[in-house]
């Protein structure tokens, strides 16, 4: 079974999940517990494997597997690119049911072949699928026969959806590059304050939004994982000094890959708000300092940071009697369920509750602290009892993502996409700002005036 | 923040020279409201060319036949009085074409005289006699000096009640109803049909529906072809009430009302939710029924598409250029959805205007709308006629097409505006290419080695918008 | 010197390596023919992935919520069989959700294991027994290897008659309509509206305008709000004729005259004016009416928007990429005006497409739209679903959206191409994206010094073209 | 009186209308019979004036009136630019009621003063119109004044739209030319082929159909009048060795005015179709040759017309099916009326009648030689009896101007515009190509099949 021989992966001791556990626990994985049949939601393994590995721009990534699995579905994140859009190509084997009969191991050889020509990629990245994962096509043979033929990586992704959640994607595809592409590589140069960011995949440019604030304290970025990132970066990454796991849930694995095989520290963080951001920079700085750069680097971030907080605070001015005391329902996931919380509080709002669903363990103490009551955790909130809440008026917006956008808006309620579907990038310092630009504009939307006013045939018109 | 700032002081545009004008000639708007009456024909009094230039932009926007006269005068005319070539032009085209109406315009020219217009048309009339027929003759007075297209259409209606309105047996769930010249052929046919929906009947003047709404008639007649009939306008005053569309139309309105005793109310605009839910209101009142399960539904629908719209559109800076009527709808439209309107032109100080929130509003020309918008830092959306593209090129944005006129598109006349469902079409509208303009300004990463960080004011422009890199 | 050039052999695309798919897969059109139903909900029997794809894509365009759900499958469950898995969904939403339709759709995870689904479906009916409550459970057979959305939606209305329907008493005046994939919510309005004014009554199968038309309901329900109703599915036999629009409803309508006896009419488009003239003269046919002034004068505007818009369209050329019955529809319109069509792309080798007059018709995907039409040398236009805007803009011609999905654009199901008045709105679509795209390509002068009198080939993109520069 | 005044401009010895006249009738002016009242058509002598000038890209053209006289007309005529756009700009001092009590002149003087800071142009003309010639501004003076405040020419165009006819206004613009501008500037160099097109505006590129030609000969259009003219080239026209008035009835003075001031010779002539082209060409030839060019001109002017005819007969090729037997109406003005015919005529098809009511003397002659028989030769047509040909199929198409159009459109009969709302250039071989394209697609349109089969309601429908 596959599953079984793709299980070590998720047995993650670095796991924030993990690191809560005993020791029994933890042998049985980070697998989470299969969905419900009827009452399941949420992407696939291959879903997030492919999420994780896209945003490398410049490479080919060709899905193996019927038509459901790549049109249905390409070219559907924000992930943005400085350079080449091979990687929002929507490049797949189409399987038939030919292919199935006779294995589609040779059609995936003359695709790859096909993309080789066509676009002449630095890289091929092949994502196995459930279907010719259930006929028994070798994709690792493939792959390394066309490697060789082609004269560049051809990596094998073997991710299938059935074998778990999108979060099992996430680690495989992080598998992925340890096995296949980190370390396979080296830069030009390296400096003392290179550093790695994992599972930042720049969305709509949240990359764009924090890479100046490196830049300004002169730390180099050698290995987006892999936001923006050309294919040659990723393979630099054992090069770097420090590395940060962005979205902890994700890809901490290559965090701690790093660590283990090149003894390169990690840490984990975020970019969500003015604090986590500030905290960011600082452990960078320290980490740096540590690994052997230039020990002034700590007072130019504290300085960068100073300077930077108070930007935000004359650039708040504006939104703040707006948002001030209005009541946020948080729906999302990871990480953001506590430091959403934290961005959204820093800006003189009330979160009425946060959902923990997909958060860890670590994640769900750190939203306690911030929201005091455990009542204001929440697990999934089944459609039903969220319209009610937002129809009621027990919060004045909903942040989440864009599959319950709706419950919000059927309920005539101010919604923010705060997920991956987002067209506005919110990430560091320009990003709060952002943030409470777009949540300022929504809530003052005149639409939600007339959404509420009485239909000429309704009890209370007036003209 | 609210994007419905403080009412606007209206400024003037202090050019001695006018730039790319947004304003037509009133005549031209008069003839436009003439050819809205079945057998109508427009006479204007001036040279030939005053004629041609109307003609040739009435035929460029609705591409249709035009059927429009001119007096001809020449210098000696001019100077010594026209009165011999207007009675030869009447008598030419009663005797020829035998228009249900003739509306005579007098033009710049005879208004610079300041003729008695009023008298000759009696005397030409008197001493016409039999040759005149059933043509009613009309006198617009519609001065070239003062307003534009508007101006024009509403006093080509006033001339028309003028002559033949005058109280009748009032007729039950019958309305008459005064359309403004802001609203389209489409919009026209949606008011007609929300009307009947309500088991009412209506008579519209003029109805540009009717006549230019593009069909292609089975012979060739030398005047307009649909519209109001003349019987119609026999009928004007058997009516439960007068309802006017559009501030514009207020005057010929109150005239009516007083000729014939009928009710009158005025709606400012059919365009944004409360503007249709007034109409609805209106006709839930005068038919004794609620609104029919269709009219339901749009309002729901609209409701979501303003939800859906607002995304791209809140916050987003929309200049708009428009005669007053129009204006209002597209600034209601605009803000309802949450833009902001930095600039807006128009073309004339109507009443009303003061109100509208937006944050300049002058009136002006195409080169106000340009110059004034980049002095306000610039906009996400033109709004406005054809010429506008200049104005919109300039400041990089897209056009989204109202108004008159439109010399670059087919099927103008179609487009729908008004009512629940044409609120709904102008929010995607609005919405989409805001969309599309932002998707085209490519998401761009900062500047490679820049130490500093972008200011979000320096972004405006991308920063707002949605952008699809994926 | 036709552009109605002489029949297309269809071919097939015959690289290994899809290219930006136009496909999606079927079970997605079958989950949307399901959500067309009041209460319906469509599970897919698969990975979870498989329903979270197919549910992200139909948010993204419709903006709606979606109903739709998954049997769940791991890896294990996929191997041994995933009995066990579609019982206990079928059971939880079922007792949870009482969809009035649950429709049950294999997904390529299942139908490659060839599992015997509707044995299995019988047995857990048995089992469940009354847990399943009113719910009509269908199996759906839109295999994912075989065509796209409108086969699976087309699989999806087969699986509901196959369920419900049954002879009953005729009814008069009443139609049953089984509509196809490519139709939108403004389509299906639009083709009630011309139903009902022939005084006859009818039920459409699937009906996306009452489901999925955007309208903001007052509560939250977990299955399809809106659509065809339970009872209406009950009584498909209780009409006086079957009517199917596109050709890909012909095997449902087929089966629905077979149990019911009902006569069966399929008409392929109803885009076009001859396509619109044979549904005016079916439904004369069928209520002994004449077509109402209404209908008359819609179909004169027709000919005029035809006449209008022949100008900018005709010698252009146009790409298209579209399902089968949609790319029928778009070609229709576009050689009727006069366009050519050297490039149309397609999912599926569907009945009727090779008499289609189209240079060369591609089962491909939209690098074959784009490099097909490089090769035959280039477009004035695209026309596509939004991804087709990759394709477009390496051609430098605009794109007109049509089809699924449309991800960047809001109210896109209100977009009209179906009727006299839709097919007027896509005459001018397409005259005005080619007039507007030639006026950006200004008129160009020729080489300063040129020694050479340009070709006339050197330069099609523009000299054909309508030019602006006055 | 102003028209007394202007009268002398249109005593025109060189008119073709005059060469057919008495001396007596010739002293009655070209002016033609006023317009009737009530059954007029066709623009004014501004109209004219204005349309003979603004083809000037790069001046400033300001309208003196009230807002009918630009604001109806505006950025309405097809003329090309290769350069500046400022001539497409609508300027005008849109005079109010006040203006016209206390006199527009003071307005004036502001408006151009706003022209030059804005646009800063090499030139401005001012275009009278009625009103204020009614009232009495001196746009003379003005003009005057702020040319010696701005340092530039600033040019006064007196043709009020109440003078006369489009075509007067044609010839009072020639003569604002003569008067104002022609002799003003000197080219850098000159050459023994310089040529000047007198009345040729460029509509939608016409010119650049016809300039290659000059270009493969080595003849210089020095002096374009006025199609994509700068106007510093207006001003070389004295320099030209020969001229060619292309619309005899436009500006045949300006041609005449070369001769007589600066003894350059001039032909009438025409770029309508093949014939016409080379005789052109030939024409050119000849009288350079005759002015002291090389004389091998015309050798390589006789090479150029075979080459290029013997393309267009390839070129014709595909379209000659479809045009050879189709009846045309043709409904034009000027020149057009034989023109046209001849190049009809030339491509297969029969033409069916001509209007010659705008034609001079001459270019009747010319139609009747064309078409054999005088009843083909139409004045104006009523639009009801032009309805009836084209509905009862007297002629499969008709070629005119905007305004007839839909008589034959809602005949349900192809049509296409010949005049100045063209979208499409017809000049020289190029330009001959194209209308038989034009005229062969417009045929072969599936259209008009359409829209003669019968409703469903109609007898004769078949599904």
């Amino acid at each position: 079974m596959l599953t079984d021989r793709l299980a070590p992966v998720f047995e993650e001791p670095a796991c924030a999940t993990n690191r809560a556990k005993t020791d029994a626990q933890k042998r049985a994985g980070c697998k989470a517990k299969g969905p419900t049949p009827g009452a399941a939601a949420g992407g696939c393994a291959f879903d997030g494997a492919k999420i994780s590995l896209q945003p490398i721009v410049d490479a080919a990534h060709i899905v193996h597997g019927p038509i459901a699995c790549e049109g249905n579905n390409w070219d559907n994140r924000h992930s943005a690119s400085s350079g080449s859009d091979l990687y929002r190509r929507g490049l797949t084997t189409d399987l038939t049911e030919l292919d199935v009969i006779h294995g589609g191991e040779k059609k995936l050889w003359k695709a790859i072949r096909q993309a080789v020509e066509k676009f002449d990629p630095p890289a091929v990245f092949v994502y196995q699928t459930c279907v010719p994962s259930l006929t028994g096509d070798d994709i690792h043979a493939v792959c390394a026969a066309a490697a060789e033929r082609h004269g560049r990586p051809v990596i094998p992704v073997e991710a299938p959806g059935f074998v778990g959640t999108k979060n099992a994607g996430n680690r495989l595809a992080g598998q992925t590059l340890l096995d296949h592409v980190i370390g396979t590589g080296e830069p030009e140069t390296t400096t003392p304050t290179d550093i790695c960011l994992i599972a930042e995949f720049n969305i709509v440019g949240d990359l764009w939004q924090v890479k100046p604030l490196f830049d300004a304290l002169g730390i180099r970025l050698l290995s987006p994982i892999t936001g923006d990132a050309r294919y040659h970066e990723v393979t630099y990454a054992h090069r770097a000094k420090a590395s940060m796991v962005v979205c902890s849930q994700a890809m901490v694995n290559v965090g701690r890959g790093l660590q283990e095989r090149w003894g390169i520290p990690y840490f984990e963080g975020s970019f969500n708000g003015v604090r986590a951001t500030s905290e960011a920079l600082r452990t960078f700085a320290r980490l740096l300092v540590e690994q052997g750069a230039d020990a002034d680097l700590i007072d130019r971030a504290e300085a960068l940071i100073a300077e930077k907080e108070a930007e935000v605070q004359r650039q708040m001015e504006p939104y703040r009697a707006t948002l001030e005391g209005k009541k946020v329902l948080l729906y999302t996931g990871g990480n953001k369920a506590w430091s959403i919380v934290q961005t959204l509080q820093d800006m003189g709002m009330e979160v009425i509750g946060t959902s923990v669903r997909k958060s860890t363990d670590h994640g769900k103490a750190r939203a306690k602290d911030l929201l005091h009551e455990d009542k204001k955790l929440f697990g999934a909130i089944p459609a039903g009892e969220m319209f009610r809440m937002l129809k009621d008026g027990e919060a004045d917006i909903m942040l989440s993502g864009g599959r319950s956008q709706f419950v919000a808006l059927n309920a005539r309620r101010p919604w923010l996409d705060t997920n991956q579907e987002r067209h506005h990038a919110y990430a560091g310092y320009e990003g709060f700002i952002n943030l409470a630009k777009r949540m300022s504009l929504t809530l003052n939307a005149p639409i939600w005036e007339q959404v509420h006013s009485p239909a000429p045939w309704e009890e209370g018109y007036t003209a | 923040m609210s994007p419905k700032t403080t009412p606007s002081r209206v400024e003037a545009s202090r050019k001695a020279l006018t730039i790319d004008p947004l304003k037509v000639s009133p005549p031209l708007g008069a003839a436009l409201a003439l050819l809205s009456v079945d057998r109508g024909m427009p006479l204007f009094h001036g040279s030939v060319g005053c004629t041609a230039f109307a003609l040739v932009l009435l035929v460029r926007h609705f591409r249709e036949a035009i059927p429009l006269q001119t007096t001809a005068l020449g210098e000696i005319e001019t100077i010594l009085g026209g009165t011999d070539n207007l009675e030869s032009a009447i008598r030419t085209i009663a005797t020829k074409s035998k228009p249900s109406v003739l509306g005579v315009c007098p033009t710049a020219l005879t208004d610079t005289r300041s003729e008695d217009m009023a008298a000759d048309l009696r005397l030409i009339s008197e001493r016409l006699g039999e040759d005149l027929g059933d043509t009613l003759l009309v006198h617009v007075q519609a001065p070239d000096f003062i307003g534009g297209l508007q101006e024009g259409w509403a006093a080509a209606v006033t001339g028309i009640i003028d002559v033949v309105a005058r109280p009748r047996p009032r007729r039950a769930d019958h309305l008459t109803v005064l359309t403004g010249a802001h609203l389209t052929a489409a919009d026209l046919d949606d008011l007609r049909d929300t009307i009947e929906a309500f088991d009412l009947t209506c008579t519209l003047l003029p109805d540009l529906s009717g006549s230019l709404d593009g069909h292609v008639p089975d012979n060739w007649r030398p005047v307009s072809l649909g519209g109001t009939s003349r019987a119609e306008l026999e009928a004007l005053g058997e009516a439960s009430a007068v309802l006017a569309i559009g501030e514009h139309m207020r005057a010929p309105a109150e005239l009516l009302g007083a000729r014939t005793s009928l009710p009158v109310t005025v709606l400012e605009t059919l365009t944004g939710l409360k503007g249709c839910d007034r109409l609805i209101a209106f006709l839930s009142e005068m038919s004794g029924r609620s609104a029919p399960p269709k009219l339901r539904r749009d309002r729901s629908r609209l409701l979501d598409a303003l939800i859906d719209s607002h995304f791209a559109a809140v916050g987003q800076r929309v200049a708009i250029a428009a005669e007053p009527d129009l204006l209002r709808a597209m600034v209601t439209i605009a803000t309802d959805l949450g833009c902001q309107v930095p600039v807006a032109v128009t073309t004339t100080r109507a009443p009303g205007l003061e109100t509208l929130p937006v944050d300049r509003l002058i009136v002006g020309d195409l080169d106000d709308l340009e110059t004034a918008t980049l002095e306000a830092g610039g906009c996400d959306l033109v709004i406005g006629p054809s010429p506008a593209i200049r104005a919109a090129k300039a400041l990089h944005a897209p056009l989204v097409r109202v108004g008159f006129p439109q010399v670059d598109r087919v099927g103008s006349q179609h487009d729908l505006f008004a009512g629940y469902r044409g609120t709904r079409q102008m929010a995607f509208a609005i919405a989409n290419a805001i969309t599309e303009s932002h998707a085209e300004h490519h998401l761009r990463p900062p500047h490679p080695m820049s130490p500093e960080m972008p200011h979000t004011s320096e972004v405006r422009h991308d920063s707002d918008a949605p952008v699809a890199a994926g």
